[in-house]
């Protein structure tokens, strides 16, 4: 019988490592990775809880938006992203130190 | 005792192809890494009897936002820089080595004790459910809770996703100096 | 007689305008002003003349003296009086002293115009020489040692800058350093002694330390155990070593002759080396109530000897006539050390004419030849027909031949010398004064005819040089190369100052009579002037005696016949005066010296002429050696003293102060600060935090640190902070 | 005329505002408004001498409007005989400085202020009757200077301008001891910060309470306003600030920092240390005699030792103001007025020697006499710089003291006061002078003599400017070293107050 506690510790594994994706890592589409992953631990926080606290499917209805938010937020990143590169050559995250140009 | 192997199955992929994205160099491996990582949660939601958010999972992630990822890695190049920048704090979170992966692997192990704080008193608090080993499908319900608890949300997210794709194509379409 | 302003003033200040037209004009003028220069010592030489003819032809009695003067500055306030007097002192001593000066000074800058012709620094060699003419005048007419001593420096800035005139020759450079510096020993201890007899005295005027002496009030406190008039005498007579080129101080002057040769004449040979017997002679009851008189016959005896021997081996024309100066200003301390006052001070005059006339015959050979080393001249006495007379008339006089000058006062120096160290009862120890005159006497009339024979007899040897092609640089700054000897023609201004200069070394200008001693007496005692018009200065009789100020008509004096004096007097002013012995000496002295001189003259003749008896140097290798290096002065001076004693001390010190005191002691205690500002910091941090905890705040510095660490506008901080502030607010959650 | 005192002391600060409007790109508009208004200042300073009073002992031009009455405070303003020579220095090196800095062009508007603001906080210093005044003149002077160092100065600049900010500060904060002291000795009454009524031995009988043990209030405080202002001359234990900072500082502030606020310290002894508490001055006037001669004596040795010009011309000004110590210990007339009359010819003759390594810097940027690899610095000097080298031997042969030129007379009166007091030190004294030539003269022998060095060989003379500006030091060195009297005449009524005050004491 599996435990909610070992699919809250994979989820924080996921977490955790996801912010340390973020924070180590310097490149832009990296990080946008490490959000990936942060989500996806939110995500599986609420399915798990949705089957082990309650009885309704609430927490399955929050993953799902919680799936199409990262969609959405993948794709103006990753539009970001390439619009940033065309300016700067490069897709460092240190260099991103303007808002405009 | 297949479900336990299921679990234990999503569960080495996800948490290694997590590790895997952290700690390879190549961004296009991270990505693929990533895929791995997201097909493992897909599984876990399976373990976890949510069969349409596991489905979905792997529709929108792994054949949507994944595959975004890599056209955007590969039309950036897809290289790691060595770091330019300088900045205040000396151990740069920015530098990209050992000294911000410590830096991380630091916030990381205080983010985990503070959850580890976190779930003792949730373990504590929080009954355990019992329930049987009955997996009815949710596709049903799912679909009566969006359009009728939840509907304002599940418009919300519509005019987001579109909002977000047009915003998209303006910010990253081409213009002239 | 009525002497103003306008009767002596003129001395001084025609030179004073010329130098000042000179400086800042000269440029503009024809010729670059020389002729002004000229004209201005010739106003000096009438108005010196003036007074030396009213003294010499007995207007004033013998011990006359004017003392004018006037106030310089004045600070007196409420109860204090001090006045610094300037004036003019006037006696039978600087009437002479003047006319020889303006006189020498005269010829010189004549035969100057034409030697420095063509020459690139004609210019300031012509603002340099009034200056200098002007100090000297001005020191022989000052009342004061004070005045004396602004002279002084200023003879000596004329000095510096006149031997350093080729400034492109590093040798010239150090030459003129080393003649400001070692003179400057001097000038320092006559400073103090001058400030010393000024705070006991309460005046530098030497009527007033007359006055002082006579009247027993010249004593202050010992200084540094020595007693209070020995101290003041030793200070002023360091002064005079220094300025007259004495034995620990003499290795300027050999050096000097950097410069070009009228100026070494004039300076350095004439005049300016002269002063520092000059005010030998002035404060001469000082030396003798100070006791020095003894040290100041030693130190001439070891100079006039010293200098002689290494005259003997030096090959260089100037060089030679340079150490013979130096022997000569030995004569002149020795004669006032022995107590000889009128005739040290006829060897001043004497040696002026005869010195200035031998430079300016040596100048007159380097400019027709451009060479000035010996062994490479020779054989000039057919191109140079009148420097030779005049070179001939001066070396006979200073090698003391008898009818010549140098006997006659040299001769009497010598007499005295011979009493003093060997019948006036002194310490037997003092004979050295007379055995090393005596010998330094030989030595003279050696090494002076053999300059002569090696310049101007045998072949001449200018053209084998010229072969071998290592012209020597004269200080024209001209090589040697090429330049043929010309014929001489008479020359008002190159030749008539050597002749007129040379007929002064004529013995009878100075003696009254032909040989010189009282052999017989030609023109009767009453010509003995010199004897009569300079004594010792009587103390005694400046008690009392009213000054005048500047503008004032003097009071005429009283006539006294001259020869009511001359039967008393011998002229000597040491100790112990016995005048049947003191005659024994000079007969003595005078026929001994006759005796050396001829056997110097005979030995350099069989040495150069003859050459039948080989020359010293090949017989004493090692003494030349030695006398070569010149016993080793300048190296003892230069290398040990200045380079590894002064040089060193300073550099330790240098290092002490900014490696040690300053780097250690003083940032030390900025460190000590340091730590303790950082202990201080601590500690507040520590109560900060403590505070900060207690949620009453933060510094505004470290809020500020805070802040702008974490206003980085780096995301991936953010996201830290993010996760960190969410940790710290878990696990403030009481759960 | 009383307010003529106002305007000389306000005027720079006029300028200084003049200076600030000026547009930011007008180089040349700020420079001829300063040297307009330090030309005006010189002026004024020349009014101020003819309408000079020269037999009245005490203060004259006073001017006096209560400032902060409840503590009796006010801006008072006063000059008497030592103070005038010092009025005129002060000008006529401000006008020099002001020609001398035409070349400065990093940040013009700022130098000039600072410089325009620094000559009237010395005029104040110098004008001051009031001790609080005085005090607040004394620290305010330290901002400019500060900057002017720390900004214009050369590489090490930083270091120099603290070293300078922190020793003046150390000292002048025992300096603030002493007059929050005597503020209490007096009882906070009227005079209490009055400069003039504290004189006169007014405390030679207090005494203090200290852990116990009954001190002489005289004794301690004449220490405490000591150290304020022998930091500030420098006597010789304080003297390290003056390398650092001359050797940093531009041509232009070296020549102030030695010609004048070198003065405001030995103007201190004399208006403030010696009248205040004459008993205690002439009781340790051997242990000042002594700093003196250790001042005179160990100065010249480091100077001879120096490579750097300017460093060597510092640790000069170290030697020279330690004669100016020496007469001041001697408390006689001789010594009192030769130590004014020093602090005169030093500010003319140094400040001549500085500007003249100012010219020459310009041209070889680089001061070394030797350089440290060992080869010469320069070399025949005299050949390629004829007129310059005739500027310099003035200003050298006058800083050594040649009879004729400023610098002897000034020397000789010292030693004149000295030795009736301090015979010894007399004796050793000289040898200041010795030395004092030998270093001087051997740098111009190394620098000017001998074959030319090919760095030198492109080195431009003196131009019309530099010799406009050297011309009044040159009269000034001449003029005063043949006819002292004029300042002398001016000083000596009121040094001779001051001895009579030391005499009564002694």
């Amino acid at each position: 019988m599996v435990s909610l506690a070992s699919y809250l510790i994979i989820s924080l594994i996921l977490f955790v490592v996801g912010l340390v994706v973020m924070i180590a890592r310097k490149n832009i589409v990296a990080i946008l990775l490490g959000i990936e992953l942060i989500l996806n631990a939110a995500a599986l926080n609420f399915v798990a809880y949705s089957r082990y606290a309650t009885n309704n499917l609430d927490g399955h209805i929050f993953s799902l938006f919680i799936i199409v938010v990262a969609a959405a937020e993948a794709a103006v990143g990753l539009a970001i992203v390439i619009r940033f590169f065309q300016i700067k050559e490069t897709i460092h995250i240190d260099e991103a130190t303007q808002l405009r140009n | 005792m297949f479900l336990q192997f299921l679990f234990l199955c999503s569960a080495a992929l996800t948490v290694g192809c997590a590790i895997a994205v952290a700690v390879t160099k190549n961004i296009m491996h991270s990505c693929i890494f990533l895929l791995g990582t997201l097909i493992g949660i897909a599984g876990l939601y399976a373990t976890l009897g949510a069969d349409f958010v596991a489905v979905t999972q792997i529709m929108v992630y792994v054949g949507g936002i994944v595959i975004l990822m890599l056209f955007a890695v590969m039309l950036t190049g897809g290289k790691d820089f060595v770091s330019r920048a300088q900045n205040l704090l000396g151990l740069a979170p920015s530098m990209g080595n050992k000294w911000t992966f410590a830096l991380g692997g630091f916030v990381g192990v205080v983010f985990i004790l503070t959850n580890v704080k976190l779930l003792m008193s949730v373990f504590q608090t929080i009954p355990a459910k019992s329930f049987g080993n009955e997996y009815p499908s949710t596709v049903n319900e799912i679909g009566h809770l969006l359009i009728k608890d939840h509907v304002l949300a599940f418009e919300l997210s519509s005019v987001l996703l579109l909002g977000a794709l047009v915003g998209a194509a303006i910010i990253a379409r081409p213009r002239k100096q | 007689m009525q002497y103003t302003v306008g009767s002596i003033a003129p001395i001084f200040l025609s030179p004073v305008i010329a130098f000042v037209i000179n400086a800042f004009f000269g440029r503009k003028l024809p010729r670059n002003g020389d002729w002004l220069a000229v004209l201005s010592i010739f106003i000096s030489f009438v108005f010196s003349a003036r007074i030396f003819g009213d003294f010499f032809f007995g207007q004033f009695a013998t011990d006359y003296y004017i003392h004018k003067t006037f106030t310089w500055f004045d600070l007196s306030a409420g109860t204090h009086v001090f006045k610094v007097d300037m004036g003019i002192y006037l006696d039978n001593m600087s009437s002479i002293m003047l006319l020889m000066v303006s006189g020498v000074a005269f010829l010189i800058h004549l035969f100057s115009t034409w030697y420095m012709d063509h020459d690139e620094r004609h210019g300031r060699f012509f603002v340099f020489l009034p200056l200098f003419t002007s100090a000297m005048l001005g020191l022989v007419l000052s009342d004061n040692l004070f005045s004396l001593f602004l002279f002084w420096e200023i003879m000596g800035f004329c000095s510096y800058s006149l031997i350093g005139i080729y400034y492109e020759k590093e040798k010239a450079g150090d030459a003129s350093l080393k003649a400001f510096m070692t003179t400057r020993v001097g000038d320092v201890f006559l400073l103090l002694g001058i400030v010393a007899i000024w705070m006991v005295v309460g005046s530098v005027n030497y009527v007033d330390i007359y006055a002082a002496i006579a009247q027993g009030k010249f004593d202050g406190p010992a200084v540094l155990g020595i007693s209070f008039a020995t101290f003041t005498a030793l200070c002023i007579f360091a002064g005079a070593m220094g300025k007259s080129a004495q034995f620990p101080l003499h290795v300027w002057l050999p050096d000097a002759m950097m410069g070009p040769t009228p100026g070494s004449a004039l300076i350095h040979a004439a005049t300016m080396v002269t002063a520092g017997v000059w005010v030998s002679l002035r404060m001469y009851p000082l030396m003798v109530l100070g006791d020095i008189t003894w040290f100041i016959a030693v130190i001439g005896a070891i100079t006039a000897f010293g200098a002689a021997t290494i005259a003997m081996v030096q090959t260089d024309i100037k060089a030679v006539l340079a150490y013979s100066t130096l022997s000569q200003l030995g004569y002149m301390m020795i004669g006032v050390g022995v107590g000889s006052y009128n005739a040290a001070f006829m060897h001043v005059i004497t040696h002026a004419f005869f010195k200035a006339c031998l430079f300016l015959s040596a100048g007159s050979i380097i400019h027709s030849v451009h060479e000035q080393e010996m062994p490479k001249l020779g054989g000039l006495k057919k191109y140079l027909p009148y420097t030779h007379f005049a070179m001939m008339c001066c070396t006979l006089a200073i090698a003391g031949i008898p009818f010549f000058s140098g006997f006659v006062s040299k001769d009497r120096i010598l007499g005295d010398a011979l009493y003093f160290g060997f019948m006036a009862g002194q310490n037997p120890l003092l004979a050295i004064v007379p055995i090393l005159g005596f010998a330094g006497a030989g030595l003279t009339a050696f090494y002076m005819f053999r300059m002569m024979f090696l310049t101007f007899y045998g072949e001449n040897r200018t053209h084998d040089s010229h072969g071998h092609g290592h012209g020597h640089k004269d200080d024209h700054g001209h090589h040697g190369h090429g330049h043929e000897i010309h014929h001489e023609h008479l020359d008002f201004r190159s030749n008539v100052p050597l002749l007129i200069l040379a007929v002064f070394t004529l013995g009878f200008w100075f003696a009254g009579n032909v040989v010189g001693q009282n052999f017989g007496n030609v023109f009767g005692g009453k010509n003995e002037w010199f004897k009569i018009l300079v004594e010792a200065p009587k103390v005694e009789k400046f008690v009392d005696r009213p000054k005048q100020a500047f503008s004032s008509v003097d009071t005429k004096g009283e006539i006294v016949l001259p020869h009511a004096h001359y039967h008393h007097q011998s002229g000597y002013a040491g100790p112990n005066p016995d005048e049947h012995k003191l005659h024994t000496a000079h007969v003595i002295g005078a026929w001994l010296s006759i005796f050396i001189a001829f056997s110097g003259v005979f030995i350099a003749f069989l040495m150069y002429i003859k050459k039948s008896v080989k020359p010293l140097a090949e017989k004493f290798p090692g003494i030349t050696e030695m006398l070569k290096a010149k016993y080793n002065f300048d190296h003892f001076y230069i290398d040990i003293l200045i380079k590894k004693g002064l040089l060193g001390l300073n550099r330790f010190l240098a290092w002490l102060d900014m490696g040690i005191y300053d780097r250690y002691v003083i940032d030390g205690m900025a460190a000590v600060n340091r730590v303790l500002f950082k202990a201080s910091k601590w500690f507040d941090n520590v109560v900060i935090d403590a505070i900060g905890v207690d949620g009453t705040g933060v510094t505004v510095n470290l809020f500020n640190l805070v802040l702008r660490i974490v206003q980085s506008g780096k995301i991936q901080f953010y996201f830290i902070m993010l996760v960190m502030v969410l940790a710290s607010y878990i696990w403030t959650l009481n759960i | 005329m009383n307010g003529i005192l106002n305007w000389i002391l306000w005027l720079p600060i006029i300028g200084m505002v003049g200076v600030l409007l000026t547009p930011k790109a007008k180089d040349n508009v700020v420079r001829m408004v300063t040297l307009v208004t330090t030309a005006i200042t010189l002026i004024l300073t020349v009014v101020l001498y003819m309408n000079f009073d020269t037999a009245e002992p005490g203060i004259q031009f006073a001017f006096k409007v209560p400032w902060i009455a409840q503590f009796h405070i006010n801006y008072s303003l006063g000059i008497d005989g030592i103070t005038l020579p010092m009025t005129f220095l002060n000008a006529l090196l401000f006008f020099i400085c002001t020609l001398s800095s035409w070349t400065v062009d990093k940040n013009v508007k700022g130098y000039f202020a600072l410089l325009l603001m620094l000559q009237s906080t010395v005029f104040g210093v110098f004008f001051s009757l009031d001790f609080f005044l005085f005090y607040v003149y004394w620290e305010v002077m330290l901002l400019p200077m500060f900057f002017l160092i720390g900004v214009w100065g050369g590489e090490n600049r930083e270091y120099a301008a603290i070293k300078f900010f922190l020793y003046t500060f150390f000292g002048s904060i025992f300096m603030l001891v002493g007059i929050v002291a005597l503020y209490y000795a007096t009882g906070k009454s009227e005079d209490s910060f009055n400069i003039i009524a504290l004189q006169g031995g007014r405390f030679t009988e207090l005494t203090l309470d200290i852990f116990g043990s009954t001190v002489s209030f005289e004794k301690l405080f004449f220490w405490f306003m000591f150290l304020g202002f022998a930091v500030k001359v420098p006597v010789f234990p304080f003297h390290t600030w003056l390398p650092h900072a001359h050797v940093q500082a531009p041509t232009a502030v070296s020549v102030i920092l030695a010609g004048v606020l070198l003065k405001m310290g030995t103007y201190g002894f004399l208006r403030i240390a010696f009248p205040i508490f004459p008993a205690a001055a002439v009781e340790y006037s051997t242990i000042i005699a002594v700093l003196g001669l250790i001042s005179v004596i160990y100065g010249a040795f480091c100077a001879m030792a120096q490579d750097d010009v300017k460093k060597l011309v510092a640790y000069s000004s170290v030697s020279h103001m330690g004669f100016v110590m020496l007469g001041l210990s001697a408390m006689t007339i001789q010594g009192m007025n030769g130590a004014v009359l020093q602090m005169f010819n030093h500010g003319t003759s140094t400040a001549m020697m500085f500007l003249l390594i100012g010219i020459l810097y310009e041209r070889s940027h680089h001061r070394w006499i030797v350089k440290p690899d060992g080869s010469k610095g320069f070399g025949g000097l005299y050949t390629t710089l004829p007129k310059y080298s005739v500027v310099f031997i003035i200003g050298m042969f006058a800083s050594l003291g040649l009879p004729g030129l400023s610098g002897f007379i000034s020397e000789a009166l010292i030693f004149l006061g000295i030795y009736q007091r301090f015979t010894t030190i007399t004796v050793i004294a000289v040898v200041g002078l010795l030395i004092g030539a030998a270093y001087l003269l051997w740098m111009f022998k190394r620098m000017f003599f001998g074959e030319v060095n090919p760095e030198c060989e492109e080195y431009e003379d003196m131009n019309a400017r530099e010799i406009f500006y050297m011309v009044p030091l040159c009269i000034c060195v001449v003029v005063f070293g043949i006819f002292p009297s004029p300042l002398l005449n001016v000083m000596k009524a009121s040094v001779g107050q001051l001895v009579d005050l030391l005499a009564k004491f002694s």
